[in-house]
């Protein structure tokens, strides 16, 4: 692995954890009052798909998406300030959290019904195939989402069409308390299951963000020379509550041997480790790197908080759009 | 003569001209009948890139259409009844009639989804369903039910190049009605309702194949020397509200017809809507002539007295104006079985 | 003192101990936080098989709840939030609801599916709707909407115990309400409606947690000298008309309270009703206060004048009667911040 | 193969065909008025499953359900005199030849919306579950429903819970007019694709009814024994038009081999062809066995037509059940 990418990895992941944990530390300010799921500890998946991503990729996620939505490139004080209720959000308060968008990177929505942006990354891949190139679409889904019908509706299409279109499921064994094996059958993992569709499926360790790197390089590549869609499944594990700033593990809905490998298997530390261990990285660089990351987050704080919120008269604007958005083709 | 079928056909084939971003697909949208005719040619004309059939996955093909529209296309999609698009008010509900206001005006969703009526010949309970009301209930959905075969293509070509996603809700019984070949190049404004007779005994609002049967009763009326306003509302999201104030507001009587089941339905609207603004106006209360509160069955025996038609509502008129009126102009010119559009059609769709 | 989500968990156990073939499964049922408290335990005292968890599977699992009815089991499906239900309108619409209909009576349905209407604190436009008017629309569908504490167990137990579907609409900001423990072993019939407060000057009918706020309201109100009829509907389908129109009778004012979207919603079905059964006796335009006509935002500076509050109802209560009133009193009683249910409330959910 | 149960299988089919080919006779009297749906060509996979199934098994279908209704032992009568729209229909007349329902024999309902009676079907399995016991529940698909999410959405739970259910799938390779090739990639048989979920999966000619029965009796083995879901597909072939009573060939939907090709493997010829050879049937039984059944036919096509209709006040009743119908657990 080059220095860069070791760098941008290394980056990507700590920006987005910085951005995640300084959430959780402001939330009972009550100022971000909008549900909010945050993806401390799943930061390697975002990271590797943000370093294979091209900015005319066009990618949707679900209601857990701040680390695909800055991957992507999208914009980190509209992001915040969509959270804050405020005007300057990517969605002038009209979303927050789960409703994030930035189309001039790419990032076309995510949305708060497990599986719904499903079809809609399908059809954004309908879109590509019919305009020609090799720009793919990105659906980035949870392990909740497999068990929805409009999932196996849209991957049937896509695989019928041999769409642009790749699924990346971060598998973290839950659904809000509830545990894979009261969901689905556990017996085969699901990229096995997917399988049968036949399209390319492969998995990783969603915490070691090189070889979901490796991966995912690796099923873009198809992708983009036509070979049709693929699936892929990493898994990882959310270090916090699934909705809200909080640590839950007191619940005990998770066993505590799996919350003690996973939080000790820190992708940040894992990678870090081992790119300082061989001299791919070293530690200043680390520390010049933080410092920058904690800069950019806390002047987006400050961004969204001396932003002004939407004014009332919106409240009930945006409703009909009077003209097309997207222009002519 | 041109049926409402070619007209729809017609306005398809156009949009697909006009515009390269023009899709058009749909269970059995290539097939040899071309859904009831409306999609003949098509893709043979246009490649199946953009007219093509698709997998039974009502739900998905919405998403789809969507993330096509976010792409910079205008999807056209077809439900051979409305019946199955309930698969796919999911899509339609939380994703495209929400898009444009939940982003905050980032991007809309052209999206036109047409979905098609049952009635008649056995179609039964989940082939008949004339849900409107659930759709003028979203905000952020336009709903459009022609009911002449020469607002067809005009009121097609509107909802396809709008920028919101529209439900274009088609008869079954109104595919074969005829034309005198308009010139109808010209999109229809969304939100026009047509004065389609003009009286001053009684405002008859009405919507879809309802309007057909409200016109024989109106004309049959006038010549028993009782006139009334006839108006054929063609969108009910937007809804020209002024058009039925003014007419109430001359004839002080609101009679309101709808395919749907009656209670928690679009007559409803009308009549709260038209009491509030009209209350003093109204000499009557408003009535309303719309299917009954249960499913339309499979048996014709079962159905006979289901559906409203033009003696119902010339006798209803007659009711609000205490005047005896004669239906039997009506029933004599009645030449089909009830639960069949014409003496053409031999089942069994 | 006992809150709202106690009761709705204890109807749950009771229904579960009094009959082998209930069964009660839901996202989240058996997790920690018991569906807001409503499910707490019931796993571990009814076992796996009766009481469980299923996959994010809505559409299906309303299909399974209906097998499993046909296989002689009464089954309670829960939905977090009422949206999540959108994708289970075919099993809901074309199967539950027609079933007994549509195969001539031979055999009902007999599933109970609480949806949860979220509102306040970011809930946004995919987490907040009342689309209680779908339900209502809907031949054979049972619709019910509790909003006293002391109601919600004897309406559940009347609506797992009924033989049809019945959509059972919870409130998200009345989980938290409290009564006194009342003896509600009882089921409550569904289909009437509770005279709240006792008035001649205006007929208020209410559902769900505008109830609340109506209750505030008549109640400030009556210090200032106007009393009201407050009728809280509990069930809208079927829907307690004779309640409705006898007060009307007396008043001769209606004024109409809801928490979804205005047009085409439940308000729309009460006026035109009540037009058509008491227009003599009006002596206004029936009224409504309802959601608007547009999403409920995330942000809060967006969600301010968004619901109808208590200072709402009684200024226009004022208006009806043309009385000064004083909002003043409910204005200053006011405690919490505009998108919480109080102030124990502090997010997410 | 016994010479019981070689009759059996040849008298299923003939029966089916037999009131299938009549209805189409008489369908031109406009005297049956409702969407109705053949089997004729198809009738090897619902002979087979009638001399397997139990009344005591449940089962459920949907639009094209006279085969699968007639097996499971429906009343004949009543299901003629509900196409017939008549009170004695096995709906009242309110449903038609979409609507069939035989409770007394285990046949729980066929519905009219493409997928909608799968999940009925596997809550059936979870209600036969939890009561014990070795019957099993049926569902009969097309190759369609595999296209929709409901599909995939209960077949998981099915798996999940291990609930007795046997999935069978008439793969005819239209959907309507459209083939199988314009909605799902054809690459992998539909039972490859279903595989992947784990369950026991097989295939067959759908027109050898010896075939046909000896996978569905293995598959009905294991799922007795508490194995679990299985998933069966059977390619087979329609004969007449999509919905009512013509020839369609004409409209050149289907090509010309494949119409010719498996007309010519007409499974009731196929089948007793054979058994004729080898000694099992003799030509004298199946002139009797027919010559029953056409009367049996007959008689029921006569009573559906002096049947009274149901009178108008029907038309509004069964909305709403007063009790329940099932009685209690
Ligand atoms: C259709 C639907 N059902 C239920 C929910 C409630 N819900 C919100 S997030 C979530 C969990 C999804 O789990 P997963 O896909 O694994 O993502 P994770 O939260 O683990 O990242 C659920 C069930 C929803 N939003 N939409
Ligand atoms: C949800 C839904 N979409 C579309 C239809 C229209 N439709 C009726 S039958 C049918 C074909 C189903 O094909 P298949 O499952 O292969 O059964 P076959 O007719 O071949 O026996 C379709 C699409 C429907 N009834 N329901
Ligand atoms: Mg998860
Ligand atoms: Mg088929």
């Amino acid at each position: 692995m080059t220095p860069e990418l070791t760098k941008s990895l290394a980056h990507g992941m700590r920006r987005i954890r910085t951005v995640e944990e300084t959430i959780a530390a402001r939330y009972s300010e009550q100022e971000m009052r909008c549900p909010t799921h945050l993806s401390s500890g799943q930061e390697a998946v975002s990271a590797a798909a943000g370093a294979l991503l091209r900015h005319s990729d066009l990618a949707v996620s679900g209601h857990r998406a701040h680390a695909h939505y800055l991957a992507k490139g999208g914009s980190l004080n509209a992001m915040i300030a969509e959270i804050y209720g405020r005007v300057t959000g990517c969605a002038r308060g009209k979303g927050g959290s789960m409703h994030l968008i930035d189309e001039a990177v790419g990032f076309m929505g995510s949305t708060a019904i497990v599986g719904g942006t499903v079809p809609v990354g399908v059809g954004l891949g309908y879109s590509l195939m019919i305009k020609g190139g090799d720009d793919i679409a990105c659906i980035f889904l949870g392990d909740a989402v497999v068990e929805t019908g409009v999932f196996h509706e849209a991957l049937n299409f896509a695989t019928l069409k041999n769409l642009p279109v790749l699924f990346i499921c971060e598998n973290n064994f839950y659904s809000v308390y509830s545990p894979l094996e009261v969901r689905q059958p556990t017996a085969r993992e699901i990229h096995e299951k997917i399988a049968g569709y036949g399209i390319h499926t492969a998995s990783g360790d969603g915490n070691d963000v090189a070889a979901v790197h490796a991966v995912m390089s690796d099923a873009i590549t198809k992708i983009r020379a036509g070979g049709g869609p693929a699936f892929l499944e990493f898994s990882t594990f959310r270090w916090r509550e699934h909705c809200g700033p909080n640590y839950d593990d007191d619940l005990g809905y998770r066993p505590d041997p799996m919350i003690e490998e996973w939080t000790a298997r820190d992708p940040i530390s894992l990678f870090e480790g081992k790119a300082l261990a061989d001299g791919r990285l070293i530690q200043g660089e680390i520390d010049a790197m933080q410092q920058e990351i904690d800069t950019e987050v806390n002047a987006a704080f400050d961004f969204a908080r001396s932003s002004e919120f939407p004014p009332a008269e919106e409240a009930d604007m945006h409703v009909f759009a009077d003209q097309m958005t997207g222009g002519p083709l | 003569m041109r049926s409402f079928a070619n007209e729809i056909r017609d306005g398809l084939d156009q949009a697909l001209a006009e515009d390269p971003g023009v899709l058009v697909f749909g269970l059995g949208v290539p097939d040899p009948k071309g859904v009831f005719g409306t999609t003949l040619d098509l893709q043979e004309k246009y490649g199946e890139k953009r007219v093509f059939d698709m997998p039974t996955s009502e739900n998905a093909m919405t998403g789809i259409a969507i993330g096509a529209a976010l792409g910079g296309f205008k999807p056209v999609l077809t439900h051979q009844r409305l019946d199955f698009a309930l698969l796919s008010m999911d899509q339609l509900v939380n994703n495209a009639a929400k898009w444009h206001f939940m982003f905050g005006g980032k991007r809309s969703v052209p999206i036109t989804i047409r979905m098609i009526l049952g009635r008649g010949w056995g179609q039964g309970p989940t082939h008949s369903q004339n849900l409107q009301s659930w759709f003028a209930h979203i905000p952020g959905l336009k709903v459009v039910m022609p009911a002449l075969a020469s607002d067809a293509k005009g009121l097609l070509l509107s909802s396809i190049f709008d920028p919101n996603p529209v439900i274009f809700l088609e008869h079954r019984w109104l595919h074969n009605a005829q034309t005198e070949a308009a010139d109808t190049n010209k999109p229809i404004p969304l939100g026009e309702a047509n004065l389609l007779r003009e009286g001053d005994a009684v405002t008859v609002v009405s919507v879809s194949y309802m309007t057909i049967e409200a016109l024989h009763a109106v004309d049959v009326l006038k010549e028993q020397g009782i006139s009334c306003d006839l108006i054929d509302l063609r969108s009910i999201s937007p809804i020209d509200w002024p058009k039925i104030e003014k007419s109430v507001k001359k004839t002080g009587k609101l009679l309101v017809l709808d395919t749907g089941f009656k209670s928690f339905g679009i007559a409803a609207e009308i009549m709260a809507h038209i009491t509030e603004t009209c209350f003093r106006d109204l000499t009557l209360p408003p009535a309303r002539l719309t299917a009954p509160d249960y499913s339309e069955s499979t048996s014709p025996a079962l159905t006979k007295d289901y559906h409203i038609r033009a003696e119902h509502i010339a006798a209803r008129i007659g009711d609000m104006t205490d005047r005896d009126v004669s239906i039997e102009p009506i029933l004599n010119a009645r030449g089909a079985a009830h639960d069949v559009p014409g003496n053409w059609f031999t089942g069994p769709f």
